[in-house]
This record gives structure tokens, C-alpha cells and sequence, in this order.
């Protein structure tokens, strides 16, 4: 609101104000808002309350009522609705409040948010995206904590974003909204107010989002999105200090994948090690290592490793810290396979 | 023997209003009678092979055409599997629609083309999206409101609940029509909620509730009409419940003796709207025999031809599989549509 | 101040039904005194850092008390988040119940030995598990019946309706009590439905709706005893709707100023139900200043020592990660544990 | 029900009375209902009707409509009154009609059913299976077709299951039903009534099933569940002629999977291919893709293939014999693997 409310003055944003991941998402809301009159945004308590984590703080006073609409607690009907509102040409951005509460939604994602553009031969766009807080590591109740991401990875017709800085959250919701295709933006609460940057300019890039190298490595790739991100930077740091250089790529988007930049860099290494908080079985690592296996079988010096959640309910939080891939469980298997 | 230019005689006011009203009976009759003949044909397909599992409407012509009479042709229908025809109510050719039961993508439509939403199939799903058509709508400037048609099974699921509560809170323009046939598949309505009637349940969203005899057809058009006209006034949905009885089965594939005792459907035969309107027509002397039978054959006609069309589309391309799932297939599907994984 | 035995002196049959009634006012104060200094408690341990974010349940005491009241130690209790010193009220150990808003495990109930399912988080979804309950025990013969527990947002997800409907069809022996507190977290109960009360909502399932004010903690009881035994006598599921105000933010970390008028909670403060109970309690002499000291300062006290137990607690271990997911935890959790992939 | 009524009067079930796989699970059921009074089927239109694929044809009549209830159409509410029967101590059996009917229950499914155990410290066990006929290649209409078993593999605290032939539909229903965790049952529709077999005896199998070896081969393994395996079957018989020897595993628990079972046999032919009918991404195949990756790296002469679904939604059924895997398909690929 504060950093809103300094920008509001010029038309250039200050390249130089650092911000945290929940205002970048809100100045690319407001920015969509502002641009697009198609745009609305959909949620519970998203209205004056700025919705529980303050990502539309704000919004609805400046946009109005009829534009940030506070929804009735019906997940379901709330993206029923968006669908109506895509097929009269709306861009609705649907703010689910976190990510169990996406379950009740699943049916409307999964046969009409998914498949609607698929029935009418491509008449009718989803223009649609629907941003999830997710993930552990707040300390956060029962259900406040799941990363559920797979689930719409394996339904066919989404889109799958996830950044993992307050640049990408801009870059990659602002190309979400733009998009013609449904977007599932994950958003990673435990990184949502821990660092602060500098926005890029306003428009939003141009091709669908690929991953980034966050650094560049010669001995082993490190694949993770998310909140596991910084993680994996912190093991690659304490790695270097042991001589193991690390090449940590950050998906960005989980479906469709950048197979391309994950197998060219695993070509190089030889070694990958796919991190990521959500249960191991048929997760997003899961087909990364498939991809890996199937495309870079030969340039392979060690098994593709996985440090991910196990197959088990998100723990209540006082061993949530057991349950998250640390820094050091990271670091020790990318040693165990330079160790092969 | 609709000519509405022929009727417009110079006469009293009063008795063109008469006149204008016979002309819209004869109108509901036409559709009535199309629906009939498409509904009677694509039943013959399916026992010839020549269409899949087709869940027939027989008895259920008054309402569908009944609530399309009452809006205008701007205003959208979000239809299930049994409203299938609606579409070529307003001009949609035959075999298009039925193509859809031939598993055929070519069957899907452009919703924009005819107002009409895709036939829905998952229960009730249907009915947020009409609400949020409707009130997007409504927030552009438009009096255009939206008629959604769902079951009375349909008011047993979480989606029926979650919309219609919308409805209500966005007094959204829409007209919630609920075809209460007593049956969804073999399960009677008794055994899907416990409240005497389905309108009962429009005051525990704050709306109002209508029912109405879902065998006539008249009835139903005159009570959507006030909905609609409601709607687009701004004073909100309507819950409108048509009562009639599936006297068909629920689809080709079922058989309702193992369910039902086969008598009581067919005491229910001689209520059905089709034959009701053309009596009433008949016995006003606004229709003969004749036309009648004209009419019959006209509609008869038309579906004969559809399906000598439906016979001769080709096959589907099978590019489909990935085509029109995103705006641009990915390069992930067009690898996937060669055999290979990435 | 208590005393059954004591009171029960020779006396007419009349004033003995007085005196009794009497009592079991001062048992239910009792109760409402604990919840209030749970709650307190738990907002101050929350504030030194010692619980997590923590719902607190202030002003809504005499509906959780006045339903406990109303029903035998076997009939089983459904609660949300908002209710989650119910186990407290049938001898849980307040620090066991806290420890859950620190995410310990062991703050996890078996809901056998209180007659009472854990607290549930996803809104409405404890609705049908309560109807399913019930249906089952009468099924099996048992009298027992069940009390769900909601709030107003709740209504509009759709496990509510499902779970509404079924207790309607099934005639299951189940209280559906609704606190209408007028808020779900920042949302006023006019955003939620459109419905001019929630029990207007009872007709659309067939069941019965009463209304109760639920500030008064004794008219919660009787309203709730006669719908319990209805329910015992096979008379069906009634909806109780118990109308208050939230008072309280909805959770430590929300700040109601934010969205409503924090003058406004104010003037309703004065309607809380606890000294309301005590009040008329003290002015028909059946309690007297002293006692009600006396007893605040019991609950309190009681309070300090079960904060002492959570302050006690040992770590927690970490093979809790995979166990009670399944029956034994298959080899794949084993391996996990131990940092592995299979 | 002829094939029941045969049965009702002999207490050994003739053993060579060949059965299709819908006969199989309405024995399993049947048996099921006679031996344990806390077992109750629920369902829509599974009373008087059947059910749709009249899987419990003639259950209501014989065991009562307290005990076979008719459900209305509330899938989500349907799966809650179980957890609630679960409570009250009884063994609830639920028919989803069809896959994509399921995903209404996905919120009861993901935040109950699979977490009330973990939820009450062991307190209280869901027993509970919950039966859902999925897949295509039947010409049924919109998602009537889809595979999701991926999503609850995924979700922890389910067991997931799914036979391939009558025989073992009859086994692992048993023993489904007699499990104390609740298990996500796959009845892949196609099935149905295509073979008949004897049924085996009538107590269900003692450990939670594992996979089961089709056929044994020396060249390549063949891995698949459900309406695929005869597809594979198929294919191993072409190649057979070719001669390349295909091992055949029918891995009939998907969560959790068999893997060393699939280990131990990849060890030996060092070829891997995977056969399923749902999306690739994050799929089954992906997990075990990426385990045998992980496990048997250098065992392999080939990198591990997949012959899935690809990630578009489930076609009309005009196309859906493009969409499913053919034993054509299959066969190029093995002969891929051979190549290597
Ligand atoms: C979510 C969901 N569950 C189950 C089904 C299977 N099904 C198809 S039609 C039908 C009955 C619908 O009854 P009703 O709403 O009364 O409509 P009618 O068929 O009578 O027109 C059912 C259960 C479905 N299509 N969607
Ligand atoms: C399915 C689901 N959606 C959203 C939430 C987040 N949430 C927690 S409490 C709450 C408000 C509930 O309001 P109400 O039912 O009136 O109960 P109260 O909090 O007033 O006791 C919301 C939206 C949730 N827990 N579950
Ligand atoms: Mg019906
Ligand atoms: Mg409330």
C-alpha cells in the first residue's frame, strides 16, 4: 500500500525501490487493473481486507467493487463463475485463499477452467488465472500448508506458473493475466515477504515463461521452483565452498516444462538433483526425472535424485521444518552424486 | 400456416394482440414439433448404429422450447446433455448436434454462434458459469440475461447450491429453470431431497421461486418470460420449476423397467406438451389437420435430411487430439502427437 | 456453589424441577467460565509467542456450552477451528488442546474418548461426516445423535448443502447448529447469501429450521434439547440458527479495523453471554458475587496450570512424519524418513 | 446375476464357472456384504438399477437398502457421509459413476478420507474404498473417459489399486475392503466384460497386493496396470514372433508401487518401457520412470521409454483409439528400446 502509494506519483517506476513478492503480485495486479478493463480480480476477503496474505491491498478502493469482488467461501462456484465471466470476455484472476482450498474447486478446473477453450474448438479462451498460495514453512494451521501443484501438471489444458523472486512474480503474473490460456499461479507464501528487489519495466514478457539459470555450474543441476529455490542457493553456496560447483535452474513454469534448458544443462553436468517441498510420488520431480532419464541417458555420470517431500499429509508445523527439503539434506545428495 | 404479415389485419387492437398471441403458439408449436422429430430421429440412429449413447428429451419439448420463446436471441442458454437440441432451435444444422453423439469434435459449437453454451455434461457444473455470464453481462451495460437449465437431481450437487447462492448475492440476471422430471437416471426425486417441492429451496438463497406445469408449454414460456423480464429490470434471478415426468428412459443405454413400473410412465403419455399445444391450436381453429400434418412433415423432413448429412462427414482429424487445447499446441503436445515424450 | 445433593432437599416436585433448573444454570455458567479463560488464556499465550495463530471464540461461549448441555456425554460433537475447547468441556486437558495451535501432533485427539471429531478446517466439510455418523449409529440401533457445528460463511460451500440435503433425505439424527456471528473473516453475512435469515434455508431441505438468540446461552440449550430430542425419536435433523456477533477479530493475526467499524463490535459487547448468564444468575439470587469470583478465579487458575503442562512439553518426534497415514508405514515411508526415494 | 444366482447354492464356488471382470467385482461385494455387517455400499443408482455397469446387480434385493443405499447426486457429500460412517465404525464401499465424477469429492478424498488417520493419531481408521470405472476406448460420451488415478497417488494417505483381469478384481476388492486404509480402487471399464476366467478362492490375499508378473522375458520390461496390460500383451505376442522376449508386469498397486518387483526385473532385461492410457506429465509412469532412473541406472542399455497419454484432455470418442496406447504403439517402442 505504502509502496503503492510512492509509485502512484510518476508513470516510471523507480528502478531502484526494492520490493517484497506480495507487492510486486499487487503492482502487477494493479497494473492488469489498469490496463485491461476485462480484468477483475475474485476472491474471499480480497475486497477492504486485502485478502489474508495483503496481495490486493488496496485494489478494490482504487479499482472498485464492481472490479476486486469479495467472494461467498464457495471455491467451486467462484471459478464457475469465472468461467461465465471468461465467456463474456472478462479476464478474471481468481485468488484462492490457500492451496487445500483449491480441492473444492477441482471439478470446475478440471472439466470446464481446463477444457472449455478444447469443447468449443478454440471459440471460446479461458482467459483465466488462478493465483494459489502454497506451500509450508509459516507455521501456518492444518491445510494451510500443501503444494498441490502436480495434481494441475497431470490434468490436461493448464497452465502451470511458479516464481520464485519478486521480478518473476511481477514478470510471470503479468504473463499469466495477458495470457489466452489458464494459468495456475503458485505462489510460494513462505517467500513472500522475505526479500526484497527491484521491479523490471512493466510489460510483461513476450513467449511463455521458460526457467532461468539462477547461477551457472559445471558438476551437478540442481532443478527446483518455488520456495525450494533459495534453498538450493544456500546448499550451492555451501557447496562451492567445498569445490562442487552447482548449476541451480529454476523451473518457473511446471507445466509445460523447459525440458530443453534442464537437459542442455544436465548434458554439461552430468548430474541432477531435482528438489521441490510437494510428496515424491508422480510430482513434478517425478517427470523431470522421466524427461532426464529418457532424453539424457548417456550423458548421464549418476542417478537423477530427487530431495522432496515424502509420500505423507503436511506435517502440523512443529516438524515442518523436517518435512521441507533443507539446505543440507540438498547438499548432501548432490555430494553423494559427485560422489558416484 | 404461420404468416404473421397475412394475420396483421387492420383490426381492433385488442384482437391483433389475440391474433399476435395464436402466432406465437403456432411459433412453439413449430420448435415443439422440430425438437420431436429431431429427438424421435436420433433415437432411430442410435437403435441403427449409427449414433452412441443420445439421452432423448421426449416429453420435455414444451419446456425447452417453451423458455426459448420467452428470451430474446441475444440472450444465452446453458443447456445439459438433455437440452442437446437447443441449439438448432436457433438454426444450428441437425447433424452438427448430433454429431456430438457420434463423438465427433465437429459436434462441438461455437457458443457465440447461437447464444448457447456447450451441453454440459458433469451435473450442474453448468450453473456458476451462467450466473457469472449473467452478471458479467449485466456489468458491461447489456439487459441480456441467461437461462440456465439443469434437473432435479442436479439440486442435490455442491455447483447447483454454490450458484444459485451467487445468483442471489450478485443478483445476477439469470433465470434458473429446473426441469423436474421426478427421475435422475433411477433415482426418484423423493430420494434427492427431502423438501416438498424444488422451489421451496428459492428462499434460502433470497430469490424468488415459480413453479410451473412443465407439459404446458404456453405456461412455461408466460413464466420465464416475467423471469427474464425481471432479470433484465435488475431485480434479479428467478427459480423457475418445471414439473413434468421423464417418461422416456435416461438415455439409450438404460432401461427403466429394472427401476420404475413401465405403466406409470405411460399413464403420464397423455399429458405430453406436444400434443397438448397442437389440441389447444386444434381445438381453437387457429390450426387444421392438415397443417398439422404439414408441419409434422416439414420437421419430419428437415431430420431425414440431417441425417443423410450426418452420414456423409468424413473422418476426424486426428491433429484434434492436441488442437484447440491452448492457443498454441505446445511444443510438448505436437512431440506427444508423434509418439514421443518430449 | 454447586452443590446437587445439597439442593435436592425435600420439597415439592415443582420446586425441586426450580431448583434443578437452577443448577444445571450454574453448571452451564461453569462451563462458559472455562471457555472464557481458555480463550483469554490462549490469546495471551499467543501474544507472548507461546501458540501459533489461534481463533479465538470469544462471545460465543453460551452457543458452545448451551448445545453441550443440551446432549448426553455419547452424542457425538462435530466442531470447526471456533470450537476447539470443546474436548476441554468433557475433561480434554486444556494444554493437550492448545498444543494443536502449536502444531504439535499430540494436540490431535482421539475423538472416541471425548464423543467429539477433530476440529476441522476446511469449511463445511465436517457436515456430511456428522450426518454419516448419525445415520450410522441409528442404523446400528444406538439413540445417539450427532451436533455439527458451523458458521455463517459456511452455507455457501457446497459440502453444506450436500451434507444439509443428505441429513434431510437419510432423516438422520443430527443438530445442524449454525453460529451466525455475522462474519467469515472479513465478509459480512449479507455478502454471503441473500437469504433474509439462515434458517430460511430449512425448507429447501424438507427439515426444520428454529432460530435461537445465541448470546443466550439458555435458550441455546433448550432450543438445542428439543431438536436433539427430536432427532433421538427419529423425527429427523433440525437447523438451529444461533444469532451473535463475532466480537473478536476472526483469528490473532486478523485486524477487523481493516473492514469494519471496531465501534460497532464495541456496542455489542455488552450482549456477551457470559455475564448475561451470570447477571440473571446474580439477580435471582441463585449465585452470589463471591461465587462468581470464586469460580472465574477456578477457570483461571485452572488455566495457568494447563499453560504450565504446554510450557512442558518435550520435543516432538520426528518418526511422527509417516506414522498413523496408514495402517504401518509401507517400506516407500520408511525409506523417505531416512532421506530416500524408494 | 445369473451368474450370482448359480452361485447362491453351493458354498464352494465351482471353480471352473469363468466370470467377467463386472461378475468378479459384484462377487467380491457380495461376499464381502455376507461376511462383514459394518460393510455398506453407497452410490448413485447402485440400488434397484445396479449401477450403471450393474456391478451391484441384485445387491439391494439381497442385502437390503440399509445396507446398498441409493445416493443422490452429491459425489463430494456422498464421500463425507462415508468419513462420518467411518467414524461410527463401519466399512463403506462408494461407487463414483464415472472417473471424472470423482473430481467433486477431490476436496473429502484429499483432506479426509486420506488424512483422518493421521488426523487422530491412529485413533480412527478410514475404511473405506471408493470404486471408480475410468478409462476410455468404450465410445462413451465427455468425460466419461479420463484416467486420474495420478492425483491420488499423489495425495497421501490413499492406497491406490487397480486389476487387469477378473480374477484379481475379485482379489483386491477383497482385500480392499478388508483393509484398515483407505484405497482408491481403478476399475478400468474396458475390461468389464471383454475375458472371463474362474475367480480364485474366496479369501482375499494376506499383505496389500504387489505387482504381478504377466509373462516373463528376457528383452525388455514391459510395465503397465488396468486396461493396458492386454494391450501389452498383445504387443508382447507380435514381438514374441520377432523374437524379442517382453517381461510383462501388471504393477496392480499404483500407490504404493511395486518396485522392486519392477527393479529386480529391469535388472535383468536392462530395457524399460511404460504403458499407461493417462496424461505423460506427472503421471505413473513418470514415477516409475524416474525410479527406475534413480535405482537401476546403470543396469540400463536404454533409457526408460513411456507410451502414455498425451497431456491433452481425453478426445471424443471418434479419436480416442488415437489416444489410447495400441499394441502397434507399444511394439515400436519396444523395438526402439532393442535397438539401442
Ligand atoms: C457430477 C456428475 N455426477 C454424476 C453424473 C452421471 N449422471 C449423468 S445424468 C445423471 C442424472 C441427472 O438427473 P437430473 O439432474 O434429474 O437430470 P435429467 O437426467 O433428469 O435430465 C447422472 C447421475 C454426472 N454426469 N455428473
Ligand atoms: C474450504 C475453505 N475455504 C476457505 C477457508 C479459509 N477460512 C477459514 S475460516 C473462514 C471463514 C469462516 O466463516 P464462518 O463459517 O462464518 O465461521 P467463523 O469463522 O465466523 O466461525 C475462511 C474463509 C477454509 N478454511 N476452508
Ligand atoms: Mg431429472
Ligand atoms: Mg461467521
Amino acid at each position: 500500500m505504502s509502496f503503492r502509494a510512492l509509485e502512484r506519483a510518476g508513470v516510471e517506476r523507480a528502478a531502484d525501490t526494492a520490493v517484497t513478492m506480495v507487492e510486486a503480485l499487487q503492482q502487477a495486479l494493479d497494473d492488469a487493473l489498469e490496463r485491461d478493463p476485462q480484468v477483475l480480480l475474485l476472491g474471499e476477503d480480497i475486497g477492504r481486507n486485502g485478502g489474508v496474505f495483503r496481495v490486493t491491498d488496496g485494489l478494490q478502493l482504487r479499482h472498485g467493487a464492481q472490479r476486486v469482488l469479495d467472494m461467498p467461501i464457495a471455491e467451486a462456484g467462484t471459478v464457475g463463475l469465472a468461467v461465465g465471466l471468461c465467456l463474456a470476455g472478462y479476464r478474471p484472476v481468481v485468488e484462492i485463499q490457500f492451496d487445500s482450498f483449491s480441492y473444492p474447486a477441482l471439478e470446475q478446473i478440471a472439466t470446464h477452467v481446463a477444457r472449455y477453450r478444447w469443447r468449443t474448438n478454440g471459440a471460446v479462451a479461458m482467459r483465466m488465472v488462478i493465483r494459489l498460495p502454497f506451500g509450508g514453512g509459516v507455521r501456518a494451521p492444518e491445510l494451510h500448508s500443501d503444494s498441490p501443484e502436480a495434481l494441475f501438471c497431470h490434468l490436461p489444458g493448464l497452465r502451470v506458473l511458479c516464481p520464485s523472486t519478486p521480478a518473476d512474480a511481477f514478470e510471470l503474473l503479468g504473463w499469466a493475466i495477458a495470457s489466452d490460456d489458464p494459468v495456475i499461479f503458485m505462489e510460494p507464501k513462505r517467500l513472500y515477504r522475505g526479500t526484497r528487489m527491484p521491479l523490471p519495466g512493466a510489460q510483461p514478457g513476450e513467449g511463455p515463461p521458460g526457467a532461468r539459470i539462477v547461477c551457472s555450474g559445471t558438476d551437478v543441476t540442481l532443478v527446483s521452483y518455488g520456495a525450494s529455490v533459495p534453498t538450493c542457493a544456500a546448499a550451492a553456496e555451501a557447496l562451492a565452498a567445498e569445490g562442487i560447483s552447482i548449476e541451480l535452474v529454476d523451473l518457473r513454469s511446471l507445466w509445460p516444462l523447459d525440458s530443453e534448458t534442464v537437459l542442455d544443462s544436465v548434458r554439461r553436468t552430468h548430474r541432477c538433483l531435482i528438489v521441490h517441498e510437494a510428496p515424491q510420488s508422480c510430482g513434478v520431480g517425478a517427470e523431470l526425472a522421466a524427461l532426464v532419464g529418457e532424453h539424457a541417458l548417456h550423458d548421464l555420470h549418476a542417478p537423477p535424485l530427487r530431495v522432496v517431500g515424502p509420500d505423507a499429509p503436511f506435517p502440523l508445523f512443529a516438524l515442518e521444518d523436517d518435512y521441507l527439503p533443507s539446505a543440507e539434506r540438498v547438499a548432501t545428495a548432490a555430494r553423494r552424486l559427485v560422489g558416484f | 400456416m404461420i404468416d404473421v404479415t397475412a394475420e396483421a389485419a387492420p383490426e381492433a387492437a385488442a384482437s391483433e394482440r389475440v391474433a399476435a398471441a395464436a402466432d406465437d403458439d403456432l411459433l412453439l408449436l413449430r420448435q415443439m414439433l422440430l425438437l420431436r422429430a429431431y429427438d424421435e430421429r436420433a433415437v432411430t440412429l442410435q437403435r441403427q448404429g449409427r449414433l452412441s449413447a443420445y439421452p432423448m428429451f421426449w416429453g420435455e419439448e414444451g419446456i425447452q422450447a417453451g423458455a426459448l420463446a420467452a428470451v430474446r436471441e441475444s440472450d444465452w442458454l446453458f443447456p445439459t446433455y438433455r437440452q442437446n437440441a437447443l441449439p438448432v432451435l436457433r438454426g444450428a444444422p441437425p447433424e452438427q448436434v448430433l454429431s456430438y453423439f457420434n463423438g465427433d469434435p465437429r459436434g462441438l459449437l461455437d457458443p457465440r454462434r447461437y447464444a448457447c453454451a456447450p451441453q454440459c455434461v458433469p451435473v450442474a457444473t453448468q450453473i456458476p458459469h451462467a450466473v457469472g455470464w449473467a452478471w458479467g453481462r449485466a456489468n458491461a451495460g447489456s439487459d441480456d440475461v441467461a437461462v440456465v437449465f439443469f434437473g432435479d437431481g442436479a439440486t442435490s450437487e455442491g455447483d447447483f447450491h454454490e450458484g444459485v447462492n451467487l445468483a442471489g448475492v450478485l443478483r445476477a440476471p439469470v433465470v434458473l429453470l429446473c426441469t423436474n422430471n421426478g427421475w435422475a437416471i433411477s433415482t426418484p426425486v423423493a430420494r434427492q431431497t427431502a423438501a416438498k417441492a424444488i422451489v421451496d429451496k428459492a428462499a434460502g438463497y433470497g430469490i424468488v421461486g415459480v413453479q410451473v406445469d412443465g407439459f404446458d408449454a404456453r405456461a412455461v414460456r408466460d413464466v420465464v418470460a416475467v423471469a427474464a423480464e425481471r432479470a433484465r429490470a435488475g431485480a434479479g434471478p428467478t427459480l423457475v420449476e418445471a414439473t413434468c415426468y421423464r417418461i422416456g428412459p435416461h438415455a439409450t443405454a438404460d432401461d427403466p423397467a429394472r427401476y420404475r413400473d413401465p405403466a406409470v410412465a405411460e399413464t403420464w403419455r397423455a399429458h405430453e406438451p406436444v400434443a397438448r399445444l397442437a389440441d389447444s391450436l386444434l381445438a381453437r381453429g387457429l390450426l387444421t389437420e392438415d397443417e398439422l400434418e404439414l408441419e409434422r412433415a416439414n420437421a419430419h423432413a428437415r431430420m431425414v435430411e440431417a441425417s443423410e448429412r450426418l452420414a456423409a462427414q468424413g473422418p476426424v482429424d486426428r491433429r484434434r487430439l492436441i488442437e484447440h487445447v491452448h492457443v498454441e499446441p505446445p511444443p510438448l503436445l505436437e512431440a506427444q502427437l508423434g509418439g514421443r515424450t518430449a
